[in-house]
């Protein structure tokens, strides 16, 4: 499906679009966190794109699987709050499964039930899983980049009528209904950078 | 906002710096300046370990001492600290006896010490008291239940004298999922709070609102109430915490009054004193007491009451003694 | 203006009975409640009285136990005690070694506090300290002369420790007049504060503005300047306190960053920090240190530093033990 | 020159009028006292005239040299800050000096003396005082009632130009120019209050 550029460019350019679209998100994203959370998500996500950012020329060395379980250690130890275990785990996981499989549906569903176990969340809950379990499903079923960054851009935007179950909101109970989660929002932003970056790199 | 500080990336480690530089009798900075320690620890006790975002000084930090924390892991403000600064926590603080995580109810803290916890597994015997004081329930069975508020202050302090005393770490562990039920803790908050990275206000009130049933993040609570005096804003939260807490007639309760940071300890006081004149009239006693800013919110406007039923032997573990920077006294 | 408070009126008596209760172990209320008393009185030393305007909280009444003063008399906010109140507090804890009146020289305290000395003259011996460690001087030689502020707490801590070890009354008067020459505290707002009485606010200050050398009442500062980094603001401050004070390399120097209600501990912290390293550059050491808030300004969002050069003799007084609900340590 | 009602009348007459003026004027008071000091002067003044208010009957029943010494001391016991210490002396000593002196004039100097030795002020330093010493001078010149009161209002007025000596405005150095002392004020105020109130029992 895709032309795969030479690994360390792939790597080093999904990075790159990772960090610049939490750069130039992360205020709207710490503006929905203050609504029904603390008001940091931005600036977390910021921290942990940063922090890998920082380590591009080891990391881009690095096999694909391995670089992308060592991009979710960075993320754990320079994040924090929820979204650090969260994004951490989801591609710690992704770099382990990928070790040993081919299939990135199949590595992307380990991944994302490692995420639910982490949060003791489900779908439903007001989380980034509910925009993970549909990019999931759109990669499942062989949609373009451009269908799975639609998808997950529209999974965020269904966050809005959720009651959260998990995280900060959770404890704001009814009054956490009419706001975009942050943490899905951010995993829909990142979603579609990365769709975005892989689109460019492919044939037209 | 204005707020003392040069800039938001290095608040929380200035501040920290500051911290061990005023209190270096009592603490010293752990490897890499990733936590704050007693400055000489005691082998053949359980270590215990806390932590959490920044924004909620003195505690943690100023918890750590004797009959206390061994140490204590800050993250960014808000933020709970990351699984490399809790694994050199435990790393630097066990003496063999093990170490007791002792971790508020956020899925961020829980997630995070959760973590740290099964990395540094294989070295060490870990257990982990996951704190869940607040009144405030989410409302559903599915949710992730109360928060850790003020109260967390009295699991710290009492587990803290007990593993003073040579509790071994199941024994401290027990009693930390004991406390739960019986430690209560509402807050209400009359203003939001600037989280510094952003210079944006979590919330604004207006002259006759407050929230009801904030938590330590600046986080709006349950609902917005009309504002009022301090006799029925006291009334109202003890409410809701001893029709939660049901204590009997001969139950040993400690009363804490806790100030959210912008609150004077004038109006704890005071608030304190709405609080007696109402067990008075419930005929319920107060055992002990404590009033001061101790678990707090920035510099958010508010306070919370902590009301925990205690036994005899309990009582015991808070009058024992403690020499920390925050908290201190002889039996 | 939003306040745990029931009335106006009833603020202070309120507050000031939820204190003696929260601390029943430490103090009791003198007779009619006109002040607050150490629980127990020893006889065989002099007697030390503070007071002031209430909305300073925990001073005065939080210096009052073991080690510190005997009793302290609070008026309404920002009001000085009226004399007799100060009478009551001089009968009641005169032991017949005579009364020590610490005075912060504001021109309603000591003209209170005099006419109570003169009234009880001729029953007892009365010697008074007035405080004056503001950097601040009003501009003028025919002035009433500095302010007492926070420099008040490291006055009341020594002469305390003082009077405990046995010295007699004239000693520990003379020691406080000497104290005022080497005692320097200046402060600085980044609000004003809303006074209980009126619901106003006594000054208002745009994002980029700040109050600096106020005093502790919410007053006005002598300049009102831009808003700036803490480390630039402690320099500031350090630079007017020491160009005041004037210590050379061998003086032993005892640092306290003051917060005056609304500025968390954190922050102080932080500039306590900056201090040190400003410091640090001057090759002053510091050798005590104390960051908390403890000299109020109601919740009014600022902090004040204090620097005193002391002796040997003086950092032993200081590091005596205290036992009062706001300080408390042992040697 | 007056035509003095019955003992009892008199006093409880210039209590009632006092306290009244006070009351109608506390929040300009505390105004003022914003400006230049800790806002509280109109309360403190307030609390004053209703603890005197509160034992009237007692007062009333008193010889005028008793009740007026008798009030200075409630008027102490009460207001606290500078204003109680320099109001209850003034009253105290008028009450004292009256006792064995029939000249007015030289009583009010004698007492206005105490008030000054007491807050270690001078003429010009911005204080109550700026206004005592000019309505001493109108007394010594036996201006009518309305006179004294004018030179009263007048007198007050000059405290806004006027750099702060004595009392908290002190600290403020040049920055207390500009603002009416809200000592002087209220000084004036009861001055006119008290000329009123014996002109209306005075004889046409
Ligand atoms: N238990 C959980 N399971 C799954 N996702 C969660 C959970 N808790 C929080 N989240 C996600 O994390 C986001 C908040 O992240 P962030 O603001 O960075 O952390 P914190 O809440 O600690 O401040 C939420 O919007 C939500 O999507
Ligand atoms: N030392 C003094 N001598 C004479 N008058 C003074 C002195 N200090 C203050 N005052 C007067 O008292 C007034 C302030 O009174 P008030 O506000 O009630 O007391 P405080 O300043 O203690 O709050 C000033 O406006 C001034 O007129
Ligand atoms: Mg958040
Ligand atoms: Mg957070
Ligand atoms: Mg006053
Ligand atoms: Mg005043």
């Amino acid at each position: 499906m895709l032309v795969v550029p030479a690994n360390a460019a792939l790597i080093g350019g999904l990075i790159e679009a990772c960090r610049q679209t939490i750069a130039a998100n992360a205020d709207h994203l710490s503006e929905l966190d203050r609504a029904i959370g603390d008001g940091d998500h931005g600036t977390n996500m910021r921290r942990g794109s940063e922090a890998v950012y920082a380590e591009r020329d080891r990391l881009v060395h690095l096999p694909m699987p391995k670089a992308l379980e060592e991009i979710g250690l960075t993320l754990v130890m320079s994040i924090g709050g929820a979204a650090g275990p969260l994004y951490g785990t989801l591609l710690m996981e992704i770099g382990r499964q990928m070790a040993g499989d081919a299939d990135f549906a199949r590595v992307l569903e380990r991944a994302i039930d490692a995420v639910a176990r982490r949060g003791r969340a489900s779908a439903g809950d007001k989380t980034l899983l509910d925009v993970l379990y549909p990019v999931h499903a759109e990669v499942v079923r062989r949609a373009g980049l451009a269908g799975i960054a639609e998808e997950a851009e529209r999974a965020a935007s269904l966050t809005f009528a959720m009651k959260a179950m998990r995280g900060r909101a959770a404890f704001l109970g009814e009054r956490s209904i009419g706001h975009v989660d942050p943490g899905a929002k951010s995993c829909a932003l990142l979603t579609a950078a990365i769709c975005r970056f892989l689109e460019e790199q492919g044939p037209a | 906002m204005k707020k003392f500080m040069n800039k938001a990336e290095t608040l929380v480690a200035e501040s920290l710096a500051g911290f061990v530089a005023a209190h270096e009798r009592l603490v010293a900075f752990g490897a890499e300046r990733k936590f704050v320690r007693r400055r000489t620890l005691r082998r053949g006790k359980v270590a215990l370990i806390s932590g959490g975002g920044a924004g909620h000084e003195p505690m943690h930090v100023g918890f750590v001492g004797k009959g206390m924390l061994d140490a204590a892991c800050t993250g960014h403000v808000f933020t709970s600290p990351t699984p490399d600064q809790i694994i050199a926590a435990i790393r630097e603080t066990d003496g063999g006896e093990g170490c007791l995580l002792i971790v508020k109810n956020y899925d961020g803290d829980v997630m995070n010490f959760e973590m740290a916890a099964e990395l540094a597994a294989a070295e060490h015997r870990i257990a982990t008291v996951v704190v869940r004081d607040d009144v405030n329930p989410s409302g559903s069975k599915r949710s992730q239940g109360r928060r850790g508020v003020a109260g967390t202050l009295v699991v710290e302090k009492l587990l803290g004298a007990a593993a003073e005393a040579g509790w071994r770490l199941e024994e401290l562990s027990a009693l930390g999922d004991d406390l739960n039920a019986r430690i209560r803790t509402m807050g209400v908050a009359l203003g939001g709070v600037t989280v510094p990275d952003t210079q944006r206000e979590t919330f604004v009130l207006d002259e006759d609102e407050m929230e009801m049933g904030v938590g330590i993040h600046g986080e709006p609570g349950r609902a917005r109430v009309n504002f009022a005096t301090a006799d029925q804003i006291v009334e109202t939260m003890l409410e809701a915490i001893l029709s939660d807490l049901a204590p009997d007639g001969g139950d040993k309760l400690l009363l804490f009054i806790n100030g959210f940071g912008g609150t004077p300890v004038s109006e704890l006081y005071l608030a304190y004193n709405a609080a007696r004149a109402r067990f008075a009239r419930l005929g319920v006693t107060v055992a002990r007491s404590l009033v001061g800013t101790y678990v707090t919110s920035l510099d958010m406007a508010g306070l919370s009451i902590t009301v925990a039923r205690l036994d005899e032997r309990e009582l015991s573990l808070w009058d024992a003694p403690v020499d920390t920077a925050a908290l201190r006294w002889r039996s």
